[in-house]
């Protein structure tokens, strides 16, 4: 079961001379018409894909990374056409092509598979109609032949049951079956070319990984050639064999997928690097270095070298002028790696030092490990629960006679969080890690259990609790744009809970702290009278952080604090937390789902599934053996932005069984794929609740599977 | 019967007024036939006393073929161009309301189906003059105290069987009957009960009254007077049964009446068979914007009772003929004079001379009324005198008010609250008023509220516009409105006053029409000189019909007569 | 899905006992003493109170508003012990209040303190004899007294030699009466049984009235409803699928120009063109029999136009405005990308999801469509349930006022429920949920 | 990103109240369709304002000869009566947008019209209403959304009729007539973006801070469901210019003497043979200001939903 993956030769899948290739774009500009003039989303972006190839496209958002796929199937919009440039379809133009034409090619010979599938769909339509008639359009086929190959192309992308999804409606089965329904519809016709926006984006990590080996292999298959877009560079490594960067509407580097990560030469590709965790790697052993500013608007892009305003290495020419795309020196991969950059050759990325204004958190680990150790807990859960009722359907249920059911979103968490330590929170999304937050910080009462903060119960909710539980219990949010109320500025939002909690007697003195709460997080007294419109994402973390550090609480609940970020300012705003931390010495819960994160920011992780814990335990302890199977199975799926990298191949089969009826014994039991090292394979994890084992200080197992034999397993990841 | 025919000493006397030009020739009419003198011979003797002026039509006054003015006495007839079309619907725009006993009627709409099945004793013409119909003649005594009424002879109900006294006295027994409820019962109230009523044979009827009174002709065309069958149960609707031109084919309240013509009607026609000459009436329930736009459009041809406005956008509409009739229906401006500043006769002159007559009847209704003087006494009323119209003198006002604020040390302009109702004409008439009022000392702040808000409180305003309907006779409104007794009920403005009071009793009881216009000028002058009412004119009602119907008149009342109506073929 | 049918149907259930209980609260305890308008401002206090009891206006509201609801001969029955019944006067049709007793239909009436039973004849005439002298109960305060059916259709209270005096309206004026009872109930089966009392105005029952009334506007209603649907859903589609284009902005222009134009104006001038000027179209609704609206269809023309002028810019707007929405949605987006012809994706996948929206809006809307039939029904003279509750409540009949409200409201409520439907239909992310 | 040592003086250029109310007006202006429709209400406004202080002749007064055809003393003709109909129409705009008239003797009015007042109030009870029902949900949201439910199942027209019929007339009997109405809109629209806003981090942040529940909604919620609720009071503003054109014409509207449009309809339709000028100019005031209405708010909706992407 644990094979580790053969990963690409730098070579593997790259072009092969003589052929043509399936797409070509040369020197593509598109322009979009706005109220007062026009903006070029995207200049001078070429590239090619060969059959069986699969070119990625990385950028921040905003980069116009989709605009180069919405032009490929000339779906710009009223206001969006390309302005110059060529784009070549196995060799015909598909720029001012009869529309007509163009449509006859859509979806037979092009076929594209974008983010977010239940948008994709229609809704008030069966799938079986929805995929049926891409043949019967484009092919002529027969409805009932095209019901025949709907069901095994659905069988090809491992969708369980076709013959019944094809009479479901969307909304009837899950995400990662959805989009393995628009990517199946995608294929039905064989085209020659995919492309894939973001299509694993909304996808928790182990449907994505499934979704992603899905790509692999029918590319191999089918010998499609894809372009594959995102911002994840995890992602574009596991999947793609070459890379194009894009920055601020350019391609600014593009090189095989192993080189671009082995030897980066845009300053801007070195800085993406630069600002995501490896996997494995903490805190206390490295560091992340965000990239300053962000990215421009498209009508404010400068004149010369976009990047320039960011770039660390800037020179006057870089001002002055533009860049080129060109080959970069090294002849057995002469013209394979184009950069666009005028000093390409002279910067060393392993020279790099950090410039001095960089945000970087005073590296004390070591210190602050023993005082943890030290440290007296600050909150202790113990077998904590919250159970949401829910009313059935039946007749029954809604006259109140039915069977009362409930949905056990957090069953029975118990752990210790010492003062001034960061606990991690990992799982998939219904894991019940955002609803035992909630429960702690009070928005849900809990159900059952016992939980203590500062030695006062926290079992109720926040209507019963005293201000001074309140005030010390506080919380930084996911979403940048649903963070700060639109209505009110910095100013008044950070101030208001100075208030609210009575820590300032005044108005000046509020102002005052306000201000000095700002500087805390980096930024300016400015700040103060601006409106949340008029900052950008990374700015509104910032000042959501402020907030919730405004009345110096003891315990900070982070909810994915930086997924919604892109990883340049994610890096900043990791940074700052572990400053203001350091700072305040606050303790922290952290959620995420992004393990390299986690593993990152955290002192100790808990990885839950089905609202239960499955492990507990230091960060290191965490992430190598030995660890509970599904632990083993996240590490194994998470996207590994390095392809040199080998990563063990484990997938989960079927779906998270419902919370409304967890499986009895382990609740893991449905999905491990490690049931089979115990007797009868498993069968007692079906049977008996498993035991917590103690793998070393602190690193608590809930496993049937004795430690040594978890200890056994291979490590996920092997550098 | 009618041939020896008693003629009441009264009317001899009368004759002879007429001849010496005292009283006009219409006067005359109504003097004669109010005592019970037949139209023919009326007609006969008006023409011997009015030798010299009279039309020659009128001289020729045969029964068979009246001629216009004496026709119009008995029913209204235009001299048609042609010869009479017999035949054709008319399709009148009219609410119609629950029709149950018409003992019990009080809408006009009600009577209008009912009496085109059902007829009066009396018929009181559009010239207000009142006359015996389906009584022969009747008599009163000198004392005006017993009346007997003739009955005309072979008149047959649509069952069939004969109209005869029992009938009458049936009719009479239903009004007098408390059970029944019907308005005739306070109406008839001298009479004194059923047992005042007496058949004297199988076509006469005496009413031995308790008081006299003049008025019993016009009480018998009150409009819930209809003369029913003697074995009449108590619905209309259910019992159509009656003398008139034609019967009920179908009565849906509400929406719609239809009424086919009777083929043995008892008056005959100038072509020499029974009356109707119209087969068909239709009544159907409209409102009356609608039935403007309905007779425009030609889908009914004529409205009942239209407004003033409905008047000006129909009087210059093609295919219609607009006809008037004077009435004695007004707009009361009335005070109540047990309250200040109404208390002080000074007040109240200064507010009637503030009425700008004439203007205020263009504004409000368009020119089409009577200029009146402040009393309540109409033109049309038999005993009426001539009064001159007083003239708006605004300089006279303030100079009275001005005495009475020097003397009560009040502010001027005097601030008033005139109540409405926003009804007809009243709105248009206050604001006329609140502008001519206030060169002459009032300051008038509008308190205008929908109809049924004002009748809520129509005694209790210190000053209000109130509408008041037509009455056949001057004395039927002067002592309902202006006596100790009707204090608490009908009269509105408080006023009594010893004088008026014992002159409208002498009124009451005087036959003599030259006696009563004695009685009744001065009456005019004391509510002129210190009444509590302003009257700045007199309505005009409208029958408003297509051009293709001959013989169809307006009437003060907006009575439907409509037997003798013609349509072109 | 039987879940959501379920719930919509309760919950229409509970909104029609909501607004029956604000409509009678509103109407006849809100707006006062409506003896006053019956009596008039001369009446004596003692006057209106023997009315108030007549009328059994002296009963606490609750009580007033369950009889008026679910009828209260139930509840006068177990006073008299007689099953109370109704039957038809052969004369007038109209439905009497007897008492059953023993089989024999009977009635009481007091003269002279003396006590009669009137015993209905098969021939519809009633038979009068003295009471029998046991009937007398005594009651708690020694009284002897008995609970019988009145013969003007009320449960009474009679107490043996002590009538009460009564005043009686007629229209010679208000007459005191004796050998009254001491307390009425005024019999009525109830709104829930088709009885919603009677007019004020007319004083007969509003159910006959009213019958009439509401097939001629359901008629009109029904007519208008399927000329203006079709017809603005397809403009409204039309309009969405060229959004910006020259027929979009001339469709979006001309139809916000009928909404924000009042049908009585439309009303009066398609009058003064068609009906007047061009004598094309009956101007006024003028029912010359009861079925002239389907002898003359043309009767109904101008109505129609005028209620499809106003309705037809407002649901063209809701569609079109739905169907941008949904052409900008992602899953056209895919139809497209797809490589469907245009056509199909307009037909097969946009249309669909664009009716959603408005079908809901469009049921809510028929209240709307209610209201400009009062005034068309106004404007046009035409007989219907607009014009019905105009007229009442210009008089202040409430109970015809209550009856064609509760009709309209119900009326209103069924359509949406019908509305819920459709979206279920449509919508299969309730269907299947 | 760069670090700034800072302190509270590097408070500069604040932007003043006028400026940044200023900035939140001017989004109109960059509509086209929404500075079209603001011209047209403002022209409204205007002229009510200057018929307070001038009408050409009294606007109740009859002094000229009736149904005259527009002319150059009569701008815009006389009606039935014989009054100026461009005074009249002018008068009429207070009642709808300037002034309330109290009932009772003392002739009191009060700043702002009919219309304005029966939104304003339908606003307040359908936004307590909504807010509460779409944040506290539960029973709360399922007894209002059934009273709700109850209101709204009443055709308006019908209810007017009611509440008139158990009322009576007067201007503050339209008021209660239009927020009845009105409120059940209201409040499922408020309901609708509370549901939104409620799922929003920040209240999550005002319920962390502990904040009381009206706090929440009136302070969190409230300030960011404006736009959408401005744009529906516009459309409502049109809606009751309408009912009450509508009252007018069946002869139940405001009472006079004020001159009402829908009631100059009603009094000029039935002289429309004689005279069509009448009744065009009424309704062509009533449709203007409603469509300057329908077109502010079309606007305001689009710049709004452009502003906050």
């Amino acid at each position: 079961m644990s094979t580790i993956a053969e990963r690409k030769s730098p070579t593997e899948g790259i072009r092969r001379p003589d052929e043509m290739p399936v797409l070509r774009v040369d020197d593509l500009s598109v322009a979009y018409k706005v109220r007062d003039g026009e903006v070029e989303a995207v200049q001078d972006v070429s590239f090619e894909i060969y059959r069986g190839e699969s070119f990625g496209v990385v950028g921040e958002s905003g980069c116009g990374k989709s605009t180069v796929a919405w032009s490929i199937v000339n779906f710009l919009g009223a206001n969006g056409y390309v302005k110059r440039g060529r784009i070549l379809f196995q060799g015909q133009g598909l720029v001012g092509k009869d529309p007509e034409e163009l449509r006859r090619l859509r979806g037979d010979q092009i076929a594209m598979v974008y983010q977010d599938p239940m948008q994709a769909l229609n809704p008030s339509m069966r799938l079986g109609d929805q995929m049926a008639e891409v043949l019967t359009v484009h092919r002529g086929i027969s409805r009932s032949e095209a019901d025949k190959r709907c069901v095994q192309m659905l069988e090809r992308v491992y969708m369980p049951d076709p013959k019944d999804v094809m009479g479901r409606y969307p909304h009837q089965i899950s995400g990662g079956q959805q989009q393995r329904v628009v990517i199946a519809m995608a294929l039905l016709n064989n085209p020659a070319l995919l492309i894939m926006d973001e299509p694993t984006t909304a996808l928790d990590v182990t449907v994505e990984a499934a979704v992603l080996d899905l790509i692999d292999e029918l590319r191999h298959e089918f010998d499609t050639a894809i372009l594959f877009i995102s911002h994840n560079l995890g992602v574009v490594a596991r999947v793609c064999n070459r890379v194009g960067v894009m920055y601020a509407g350019e391609m600014v580097e593009r090189a095989p997928v192993t080189e671009i990560f082995a030897n980066p030469s845009h300053p801007y590709t070195q800085g993406l690097i630069r600002c995501v965790p490896k996997l494995g790697a903490d805190k206390s052993s490295s560091v992340l270095y965000p990239i300053r500013g962000r990215v421009p608007a498209p009508d404010k892009r400068p004149s010369g070298c976009g990047f320039s305003p960011r770039c660390d290495y800037i020179e006057e020419r870089c001002r002055a002028e533009k860049p080129k795309l060109r080959p970069l020196g090294d002849a057995l991969l002469a013209d394979l790696h184009s950069v666009r950059c005028h000093f390409a050759e002279e910067i060393d990325p392993g020279a790099w030092t950090p410039p001095e204004d960089m945000e970087i958190p005073l590296l004390n680990g070591e210190k602050r490990a023993a005082e943890t150790a030290a440290a007296e807990t600050i909150l202790q859960l113990d077998g904590l629960s919250k159970f949401y009722p829910v009313s059935g359907s039946s007749l029954k249920d809604m006259l109140g006679v039915g069977e009362k059911r409930q949905v056990k979103a957090v069953n029975g968490v118990s752990f210790d969080v010492p003062k001034g330590s960061t606990l991690g929170i990992v799982g998939e999304s219904g894991c019940g890690k955002s609803t035992l937050i909630r429960t702690i910080i009070g928005l849900e009462e809990s159900s059952g259990g016992q939980a203590q903060f500062l030695g006062v119960d926290i079992t109720d909710d926040l209507a019963d609790r005293s201000s001074e539980i309140i005030e010390e219990l506080q919380m930084v949010f996911q979403n940048p744009d649903s963070t700060m109320n639109p209505s009110y500025t910095v100013g008044q939002q950070i101030g208001r809970p100075l208030r609210r909690f009575n820590k300032v007697n005044s108005r000046a003195e509020e102002q005052a702290e306000v201000i000095r709460l700002l500087n805390a997080v980096r930024l300016d007294g400015s700040y103060y009278d601006r409106l949340p419109r008029q900052l950008s994402g990374g700015e509104k973390q910032r000042v959501g952080i402020a907030r919730a550090l405004a009345s110096r609480p003891e315990l900070v609940l982070c909810d994915e604090p930086v997924s919604a970020l892109d990883v340049s300012v994610q890096a900043a705003v990791l940074n700052l937390l572990m400053e203001v931390q350091a700072e305040y010495g606050t303790t922290m819960l952290f959620i995420a789902h992004d393990l390299s994160v986690v593993r990152f920011f955290s002192d100790s992780v808990a990885v839950m599934y089905l609202g239960q814990v499955m492990e507990i335990g230091p960060a290191e302890a965490i992430y190598a053996p030995p660890y509970h199977p599904y632990t083993e199975a996240l590490l194994s799926a998470v996207p590994i932005p390095d392809p040199s990298a080998k990563q063990a191949h484990i997938r989960l089969e079927g779906n998270v069984p419902s919370p409304l009826n967890p499986p009895g014994g382990c609740p893991f039991h449905t999905r491990c794929p490690r049931r089979n090292l115990l007797p009868d394979n498993g069968a007692i994890c079906a049977q008996e609740v498993p035991p917590w084992q103690q793998a070393a200080e602190g690193h608590r197992i809930f496993c049937h599977i004795p430690l040594e034999t978890l200890a056994e397993f291979e490590p996920v990841i092997q550098q | 019967m009618s041939n020896s025919e008693r003629i009441h000493p009264l009317v001899l006397q009368a004759q002879d007024k007429l001849a010496a030009g005292r009283i006009d020739r219409r006067e005359f009419l109504r003097y004669a036939t109010l005592l019970g003198t037949s139209l023919t011979a009326a007609t006969v003797l008006a023409a011997c006393g009015q030798t010299a002026d009279a039309p020659a039509a009128e001289t020729a006054a045969e029964p068979a073929a009246p001629a216009e003015e004496s026709a119009a006495a008995d029913a209204p007839t235009e001299a048609p161009a042609g010869g009479i079309v017999r035949g054709g619907t008319l399709r009148r725009a009219m609410t119609l309301p629950l029709i149950d006993h018409p003992a019990r009627f009080s809408w006009t709409q009600q009577a209008n189906v009912a009496r085109q099945i059902g007829e009066y004793l009396t018929l009181t013409g559009p010239d207000n003059i009142t006359h015996p119909y389906l009584l022969e003649s009747w008599e009163a005594s000198d004392d005006v105290k017993t009346w007997t009424l003739n009955l005309r002879q072979g008149i047959k109900f649509n069952n069939g069987d004969e109209l005869t006294a029992d009938d009458v006295m049936f009719t009479f027994g239903q009004w007098l009957d408390e059970s029944v409820g019907s308005s005739m019962l306070g109406l008839l109230s001298y009479l004194g009960g059923i047992d005042n009523v007496e058949k004297v044979d199988d076509y006469t009827i005496r009413l031995n009254l308790e008081s006299a009174n003049i008025g019993v002709p016009e009480h018998l065309f009150h409009y819930p007077a209809i003369i029913l069958h003697r074995d009449f149960e108590g619905d209309y609707i259910k019992q159509p049964i009656g003398t008139g031109a034609f019967t009920l084919e179908e009565y849906a309240e509400g929406e719609r009446a239809v009424l086919k013509a009777r083929s043995d009607y008892w008056q005959m026609g100038e072509d020499g068979s029974p009356l109707p000459y119209l087969d068909e009436i239709i009544y159907v329930a409209l409102d009356k914007d609608a039935s403007v736009a309905a007779l425009q459009s030609g889908q009914v041809d004529s409205m009942f009772q239209p407004r003033p406005v409905d008047w000006q956008a129909l009087s210059a509409f093609p295919g219609v003929t607009v006809k008037a009739a004077s009435t004695a229906q007004c707009f009361i401006l009335r005070v109540r004079v047990d309250l200040e500043p109404w208390d002080d006769n000074r007040v109240r002159t200064a507010l009637k001379m503030c009425q700008d007559r004439e203007k205020i009847l263009q504004l409000s209704y368009y020119g089409e009324g009577d200029l009146s003087i402040d009393a309540h006494v109409a033109p049309v009323h038999p005993a009426y005198a001539e009064k001159p119209i007083p003239a708006y003198d605004p300089e006279g006002a303030m100079a009275l008010l001005e005495e009475y604020a020097a003397e009560k040390g009040v502010e001027l302009p005097l601030k008033v609250t005139l109540a409405t109702k926003n009804d007809e004409s009243e709105p248009e008439i206050a604001a006329a008023l609140k502008e001519l009022a206030l060169p002459g000392g009032f300051d008038i702040t509008l308190d205008i509220t929908e109809p049924g808000g004002y009748w809520d409180r129509w005694t209790e305003v210190d000053l209000g516009i109130t509408s008041w309907t037509h009455r056949a006779l001057d004395t039927m409104v002067l002592p309902l409105a202006y006596s100790e007794e009707a204090i608490g009920a009908w009269n509105e403005t408080r006023w009594v006053d010893e004088e008026f009071d014992t002159l409208v009793r002498q009124a009451e009881g005087t036959l003599d029409v030259e006696a009563r216009r004695e009685l009744m000028s001065q009456i005019e002058d004391i509510m002129q000189d210190r009444g509590p009412i302003g009257n700045s004119y007199w309505k005009r009602v409208w029958n408003i019909t297509s051009t293709a119907f001959h013989g169809i008149e307006a009437h003060p009342t907006d009575f439907d007569l409509l037997y003798e109506v013609w349509r072109d073929a | 899905m039987a879940r959501f049918l379920l719930r919509s149907i309760i919950s229409t259930f509970v909104t029609v006992l909501l607004v029956s209980i604000a409509l009678f609260f509103l109407l006849e305890v809100g707006s006062g003493d409506i003896t006053v308008k019956i009596l008039g401002v001369f009446s004596t206090e003692e006057q209106r109170a023997s009315y108030r009891a007549q009328l059994g206006l002296d009963a606490p509201p609750w009580q007033r508003y369950a009889d008026w609801l679910i009828g209260n001969d139930w509840r006068a029955a177990s006073y008299t012990g007689f099953p109370l019944v109704t039957e038809d006067n052969l004369q007038t049709g109209e439905a009497e209040w007897w008492a059953d007793v023993n089989g024999e239909l009977a009635r009481w009436t007091m003269e002279d303190g003396e006590l009669f039973m009137l015993t209905r004849q098969p021939d519809g005439s009633s038979n009068q004899e003295p009471a029998a002298a046991d009937v007398w109960q005594i009651g708690e305060n020694g009284e002897e007294l008995f609970w019988g059916v009145d013969t003007k259709g009320n449960a009474v209270k009679w107490v043996r030699g002590a009538g009460e005096p009564v005043w009686v309206l007629t229209k010679a004026g208000l007459r005191q009466e004796g050998d009254g009872p001491r307390q009425y109930i005024p019999l009525r089966k109830g709104l829930v049984r088709l009885d919603p009392g009677k007019s004020l105005q007319t004083s007969r029952p509003v159910a006959v009235t009213l019958f009439p009334r509401v097939r001629n506007t359901l008629i009109l209603a029904g007519v208008a409803f399927l000329v203006v649907m079709p017809l603005a859903l397809l403009l409204g589609i039309i309009a969405g699928i060229n959004e910006g284009k020259w027929i979009d902005r001339v469709i979006s222009i001309t139809s916000l120009g009928a909404t924000a134009t009042p049908e009585f104006v439309t009303g009066v001038f398609l009058i003064l063109v068609f009906g007047i000027w061009l004598k094309w179209l009956p101007a006024v609704s003028v029912f010359l029999s009861s079925d002239a609206i389907f002898q003359d269809p043309k009767l109904i023309a101008l109505p129609v136009l005028t209620l499809t002028a106003v309705e037809l810019g407002y649901v063209a707007r809701m569609t079109r405005a739905s169907m941008v929405e949904v052409m900008d949605s992602a899953y056209i987006r895919t139809a497209i990308i797809k490589g469907m012809p245009y056509s199909r994706v307009v037909l097969r996948h946009a249309v669909r999801n664009a009716l959603m929206a408005p079908i809901t809006i469009i049921m809510l809307h028929v209240n709307w469509l209610i209201g400009g039939v009062v005034v068309v029904e106004v404007l046009f003279g035409f007989p219907g349930l607009g014009k019905y509750i105009y007229d009442a409540a210009i008089f202040g009949d409430f109970n015809a006022v209550e009856a064609a409200a509760m009709l309209t409201v119900t009326i209103a409520i069924a359509t949406r429920l019908v509305g819920d439907l459709a979206y279920t239909f449509l919508n299969p992310r309730i269907r299947y949920a | 990103m760069s670090v700034v040592s800072s302190t509270a003086n590097l408070r500069t250029n604040r932007p003043s109240r006028l400026q940044s109310w200023w900035s939140g007006v001017s989004i109109v202006f960059e509509s086209r369709i929404a500075t079209v429709g603001l011209a047209m209400v403002a022209f409204w406004f205007i002229v009510g304002i200057v018929s307070l202080f001038w009408t050409p002749y009294p606007p109740n007064a009859n002094e000229f000869t009736q149904n005259l055809s527009p002319n150059s003393i009569n701008i815009l003709g006389t009606d039935h009566l014989g009054r100026d109909i461009l005074s009249r129409l002018m008068t009429g705009t207070q009642v709808i947008l300037l002034k309330t008239r109290l009932p009772g003797d003392a002739g009191i009015d009060i700043p702002g019209g009919v219309a304005l007042w029966g939104v304003f109030f339908s606003l307040l009870v359908g936004a307590v209403l909504g807010l509460n029902a779409g944040y506290r949900g539960g029973w709360w949201d399922q007894s209002i959304m059934q009273v709700l439910d109850a209101m709204i199942a009443f055709p308006s027209i019908v209810l007017y009729l009611v509440i008139i019929a158990a009322l009576g007339q007067g201007d503050l009997v339209v008021i209660v007539a239009i927020a009845v109405t009105g409120a059940p809109g209201v409040a499922r629209l408020v309901r609708s973006l509370t549901l939104d806003i409620k799922t929003r981090d920040y209240i999550r942040a005002a319920e962390t801070r502990g904040e009381s529940v009206n706090f929440i909604l009136f302070k969190e919620i409230l300030p960011n469901a404006r736009g959408p609720i401005l744009v529906d009071a516009m459309l409502r503003v049109g809606y009751a210019i309408f009912a009450i054109g509508t009252l007018g014409f069946l002869g139940i509207g405001l009472p006079p003497p004020d001159p009402d449009w829908g009631n100059m309809v009603n009094e000029a339709r039935r002289t429309i043979f004689v005279n069509q000028w009448a009744v065009v100019w009424p309704a062509v005031a009533i449709a203007t200001l409603v469509i300057g209405l329908n077109l502010f708010a079309d606007g305001l909706r689009e710049e709004l939903t452009r502003f906050q992407k």
